[in-house]
């Protein structure tokens, strides 16, 4: 295979442009072949070069005296205190989800978590953000069912919560769903493990399961746009193997109670090939590996297919030496793979042989320095006409919110995350449901709080704000708890950058997100781009997820959302008598049918001095229960508020949809006894208005009302009800 | 009549349960067994009166869009009787 | 008390039970890897904890009946040692044949996490002394394959022996087929060996046993047995 | 040789899988189906030098042991090659 002819075809298969592979034949300084070819491919891929966003990635903030490691590893460390850190990341499964919805989410699982456990950390919280084509696309019923169920799959068995996450509606991802998914978990701040290779000699080796051709091409798959052929690519799928996985965990986290690792990186997109790259070149290294020692699957497989697989729940590690010993018997208790397959050299260059003949030979800093770096044109997305206001239709209140409440993007997940094992490791505080899911830091009463956020569809009028404000909301949601927000990781996930209107949604977000990061000191640890998202030419809405992680140093202090007595009085903490925000509203979009307009202004200023307000108000215990208004407005809010606590409410506030409605950031209602609201009152001043007193078994205002039931019907019902016709594959 | 559909995932395609199945027969002794594979056997009564080329094509359009998962899996259809 | 939790590849709730047990008992139970077949003598509680033991493949609890503790826990068994199978654990000891029937996938096929109400059908166990008959319970399932099937000699024999642990109800108590969560035979979610000292059952009850995680009605169980064992 | 064993639910016990079959390929708009049956085939390599007998025995010993669980299933084994 090693001496098949490298075409000009052959080169345009492997994604290198002709530019490209002009800099491999420069850095070879010979023709390549096949097997170099096939690693220079994925290495210089969009999925693992981030070629196109890189220069933007740069201006996102990363430090902040608690960040230990900010984006370059495997995943974002902050240090939660007590001597603990909490390890986090998100990544994209989206293109293996759409051809194969079970396997490709579940296999997303499988790869963050393995993201985060090669750092140390024993995995706690699992999310997952996803995005939908319309309820009524004919894929769309067995695409969420696939998802959810190979979410679950993966995550039940191997035992780690999903907690989490957030789910969209929208045509523009009838043809590219997205499947983003978090992991969070724990390492002691002394005892982090990276992927920087030291020690010449040190001994290379491989464990986990054995490799397959399972996803040949996968990388650069993720990084093409889709079209209708893509069933071709079918068999690039992997299938994934929670308990194996499940092992991997327990082995791994056993083996680094002992001091027998010197660096460890998981096999993730481009195998064998990025793990061994990264590992080499970030310790200033060269690695042999002898490629027939690998554990394989099948007889027959070459050394390009075995650099190029990307079977899932394989790592790489770095011994030291003569730790062989220790480290074989972990994994044999465990009855995984391990091999020594390779040692450390001095030479800069990855050599790699195949029963002791040379079959590949490149040099290591070069080929990783002169991965392609684009300043891809770009344009920024023209302002949106403003909306007018009299323009929009005015619905009894009392109507408007049962739609809205039982819309696709507000109605109750529980379908979903009933399918999720959101209890195992007996530390879920905050189960899903609320702003966002709490878990006990195992043996403490101090809890890590997470959350995911984005809002498509202002990112799509306004990508500055849109960046800006899923920063926000994210921030907002943790606040909401009571957590101090730490540290975001984000998905970028975006049409083809190659097209300026799309790069300006891509250049735009990511200013929003580093403006919003900077004012909410919240710095980007981690994260992930995925680009391309296309079909037929047809962009994704453009959908910068940001995960959010904060921590409550008080369990006893936390907020959840559910109204918690009757007779409480309802505050709304920020905003103010002006609000009524409808551009780019779910009202807008539900009841009008149109999406039009500015998505609502984010004043970072007043977003931070708000929500710092209202942290302490929940530290100091003098709120009982909590929730931000985002989605759908203040009534929806109160709405969530009254059907998580089973509670009614009494409103004093106009009834126009633009009061009721209107998105405007930066706001919180808040409980608490009717005694204690008026000295709250006078202590907040003008930031705080008091609409209403909580009890009885309806949402009144005024003469009208509308039953609880009739509410919560339309909010659980939705989902059930479109997912209990027809389960075709189609 | 009977269709005996039984999908398999294809060659090539990692097979986590009847790995599981090789190594539990192993560790229970049993030796000499070199591969397991696990696949799901769906059976089917037809209606009598369907001629066999009707029921073939019936029962493979249903394995495309329902039964088996062609993206990893395979199958083949015996009809009886 | 002197328990074990037996530790399965793939176990995932060894560490939840033994948080509770400590909790309750004051004493860390021993985490007894399942391919060491040597099992202490002095034992008063052997836990086969949830998870997904070997994956869950084949069948839900098929790979770890044939582990090598297993011949030890059959023989302690025999001895009237007291055992509490829990979720997979109860699908191990299905498996195992120690209790009889079997755990099928799901009516409707999916995974459900929620909590449920059940009927405490016998307090007179060293399992649920510490219930109170009339009172629902709420607590946790997290399962595919919780399904419970049994014949009809079979069905009769554990009503007529009392062997009936826990069924799944309502919010009021009614025993009824809207609260059965997945389509068991006689909304069965726990049964009793013939001896009443072996439990398997489907829900969590270390799930709710602290206060912080929004329930406590999981703890009677544990404190059940201390006082029964201890 | 090649063992092939077909598990199925015993004759009486509820089949969830074969039951939502079933609804699918009806609210997909087959008719004239009238039953649909879920079981699993599991196919073993074993060594070929084992005589047929012998081969049988073994695979029905596993199946006793692991492969079927007697109380709600059966199950059938071929022998081939
Ligand atoms: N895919 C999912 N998996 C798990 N939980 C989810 C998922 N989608 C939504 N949730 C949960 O449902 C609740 C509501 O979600 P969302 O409306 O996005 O909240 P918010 O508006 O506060 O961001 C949250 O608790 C969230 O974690
Ligand atoms: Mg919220």
């Amino acid at each position: 295979m090693s001496d098949a002819k490298i075409t000009p075809e052959i080169v345009a298969e492997h994604g290198l442009n002709a530019e490209e592979y002009a800099r491999v034949l420069e850095i070879m300084g010979r023709e390549p072949n096949i097997t170099e070819l096939g690693i220079f491919s994925v290495m210089w891929s969009e999925h693992c070069s981030y070629k196109s966003s890189k220069k933007w990635l740069k201006t996102l903030p990363t430090t902040a005296p608690w960040v230990i490691h900010g984006p370059g590893e495997n995943a974002g460390v902050v240090d939660i205190g007590d001597g603990l850190t909490a390890v986090f990341k998100m990544e994209s499964h989206n293109h293996p989800s759409f051809i194969e919805p079970y396997q490709g989410a579940a296999t997303g699982v499988g790869g963050i978590l393995r993201d985060v456990f090669t750092m140390g950390a024993r995995p706690v919280a699992n999310l997952n953000a996803l995005r939908f084509g319309a309820p009524d696309h004919p894929k769309t019923r067995h695409l969420i069912s696939g998802v959810v169920s190979g979410i679950g799959g993966y995550g039940n068995c191997v035992g780690v919560p999903t907690v989490g996450g957030e789910v969209n509606f929208h045509p523009g991802y009838n043809g590219n769903i997205l499947v983003n998914a978090m992991t969070v978990g724990i390492a002691p701040a002394d005892r982090i493990f990276t992927s920087q290779a030291r020690g010449v000699g040190n001994p290379v080796v491989y464990v986990g399961s054995k490799t397959g051709r399972d996803g040949i091409h996968g990388a650069t798959m993720a990084s093409a746009e889709f079209s209708a052929d893509s069933e071709e690519k079918r068999p690039t799928v992997q299938v994934g193997d929670p308990f194996t996985e499940k092992l991997l965990i327990e082995a791994c986290l056993e083996l680094m109670d002992t001091d027998a690792i010197v660096a460890i990186q998981d096999m993730g997109a481009a195998g064998l090939t990025s793990s061994s790259f990264e590992m080499a070149s970030k310790g200033g290294l060269g690695v042999d590996l002898a490629l027939d020692t690998v554990p394989m699957r099948e007889a027959g497989m070459t050394p390009y297919e075995l650099m190029l697989s990307e079977s899932q729940e394989r790592m790489l590690m770095v011994l030291q030496p003569g730790k062989e010993h220790v480290a074989r018997a972990i994994f044999e208790k465990w009855h995984l793979d391990f091999a020594v397959i390779g040692r450390l050299t001095d030479t800069g260059r990855m050599v790699l042989t195949w029963h002791g003949e040379t079959v590949a030979d490149l040099p290591i800093d070069p080929l990783a320095e002169a991965a392609p770096e684009y300043d891809r044109p770009w344009e920024p997305t023209p302002a949106p006409a403003p909306l007018d206001p009299a323009t929009v239709p005015v619905v009894p209140w009392t109507e408007a919110l049962t739609r809205l409440m039982g819309s696709p993007d507000l109605a109750s997940r529980r379908w979903i995350w009933e399918q999720y094992d959101h209890m195992v490791m007996g530390d879920t505080v905050q189960r899903p449901g609320g702003d966002a899911a709490v878990v006990r830091i195992h043996g403490t009463d101090r809890g890590l709080a997470a959350t995911t956020d984005c809002t498509p569809r202002y990112v799509g009028a306004d990508p500055v704000m849109g960046g800006r404000q899923a920063v926000a909301e994210a921030w907002r949601n943790l606040t909401a708890t009571g957590a101090r927000p730490l540290a975001v990781t984000d998905n970028l996930n975006f049409g083809n950058p190659e097209k300026p209107r799309i790069m300006g949604q891509v250049v735009g977000a990511c200013q929003g997100i580093a403006e919003a990061c900077r004012a909410l000191d919240f710095p980007v640890v981690s994260g992930n781009v995925s680009l391309y998202n296309e079909t037929e030419g047809q962009a994704i809405p453009p959908t910068p997820t940001i995960g959010g992680v904060g921590v409550i140093d008080d369990l006893d202090r936390m907020a959840t959302v559910a109204v918690p007595a009757e007779g409480e009085a309802i505050l709304v903490i920020g905003g103010g008598p002006a609000d009524g925000w409808l551009g780019q509203s779910l009202y807008l979009r539900e009841i009008a049918g149109r999406e039009e307009g500015a998505p609502p202004p984010v004043d970072l200023a007043v977003e931070r001095r708000t929500g710092d307000l209202v942290r302490g108000l929940i530290q100091a215990g003098r709120v009982t229960a909590c929730h931000d208004v985002s989605d759908g407005g203040l009534l929806v809010a109160v709405a969530e508020m009254a059907l998580a606590g089973s509670i009614g409410a009494t409103l004093s506030v106009d009834t126009t949809p633009a009061a009721l409605f209107g998105e405007d950031q930066g706001r919180y209602v808040v409980t608490l006894p009717e005694a204690e609201a008026a000295s709250l009152l006078a202590d907040l001043g003008g930031t705080a208005r008091r609409i209403g007193v909580t009890g009885g078994d309806a949402l009144v205002i005024g003469a009208d009302s509308v039953a609880l039931a009739t509410v919560r019907t339309a909010h659980d019902g939705w989902l059930p009800g479109i997912m209990s016709s027809t389960p075709g594959r189609s | 009549m009977k269709a005996r559909i039984h999908v398999s995932l294809k060659p090539g395609v990692l097979d986590p349960q009847g790995k599981a199945i090789l190594g539990a027969l192993e560790s229970m002794g049993f030796d000499g067994v070199q591969d397991a594979r696990q696949g799901k056997l769906i059976e089917l009564d037809l209606d009598d009166d369907t001629d066999a080329d009707t029921a073939r094509a019936r029962v493979d359009d249903m394995c495309r869009r329902l039964l088996a998962n062609t993206v990893i899996e395979k199958y083949t259809i015996d009809l009886e009787g | 008390m002197k328990a074990a939790v037996i530790v399965f590849p793939g176990s995932n709730c060894d560490r939840d039970v033994a948080v509770t047990l400590r909790d309750v008992t004051g004493q860390d139970p021993r985490m007894h890897w399942h391919a060491d077949p040597d099992l202490p003598e002095d034992l008063d509680l052997i836990v086969l904890p949830g998870g997904f033991s070997h994956g869950d493949y084949l069948r839900c609890g098929a790979m770890a009946a044939q582990a090598p503790v297993i011949a030890a826990v059959r023989r302690q068994a025999q001895r009237g040692v007291a055992m509490l199978g829990i979720c997979n654990g109860f699908q191990v000891l299905c498996e195992t044949g120690l209790l009889p029937g079997a755990l099928m996938r799901n009516r409707d096929l999916t995974y459900i996490c929620k909590d449920v109400h059940l009927k405490v059908v016998t307090t007179d166990t060293i399992f649920t002394s510490r219930y109170d008959p009339a009172r629902v319970v709420r607590i946790p399932i997290a399962h595919h394959d919780g399904n419970y099937v049994a014949d009809l000699p079979t069905q009769c024999m554990l009503e007529d022996e009392d062997r009936v642990a826990v069924r799944y109800c309502d919010a009021a108590g009614r025993v009824v087929d809207e609260a059965n969560p997945n389509g068991s035979t006689a909304n069965i979610a726990g049964v009793l060996s013939e001896n009443h000292r072996i439990l398997g059952l489907m829900p969590h009850p270390e799930r709710l046993a602290d206060p912080r995680l929004g329930g406590t009605d999981g703890r009677a169980l544990f404190t059940s047995l201390l006082e029964a064992l201890s």
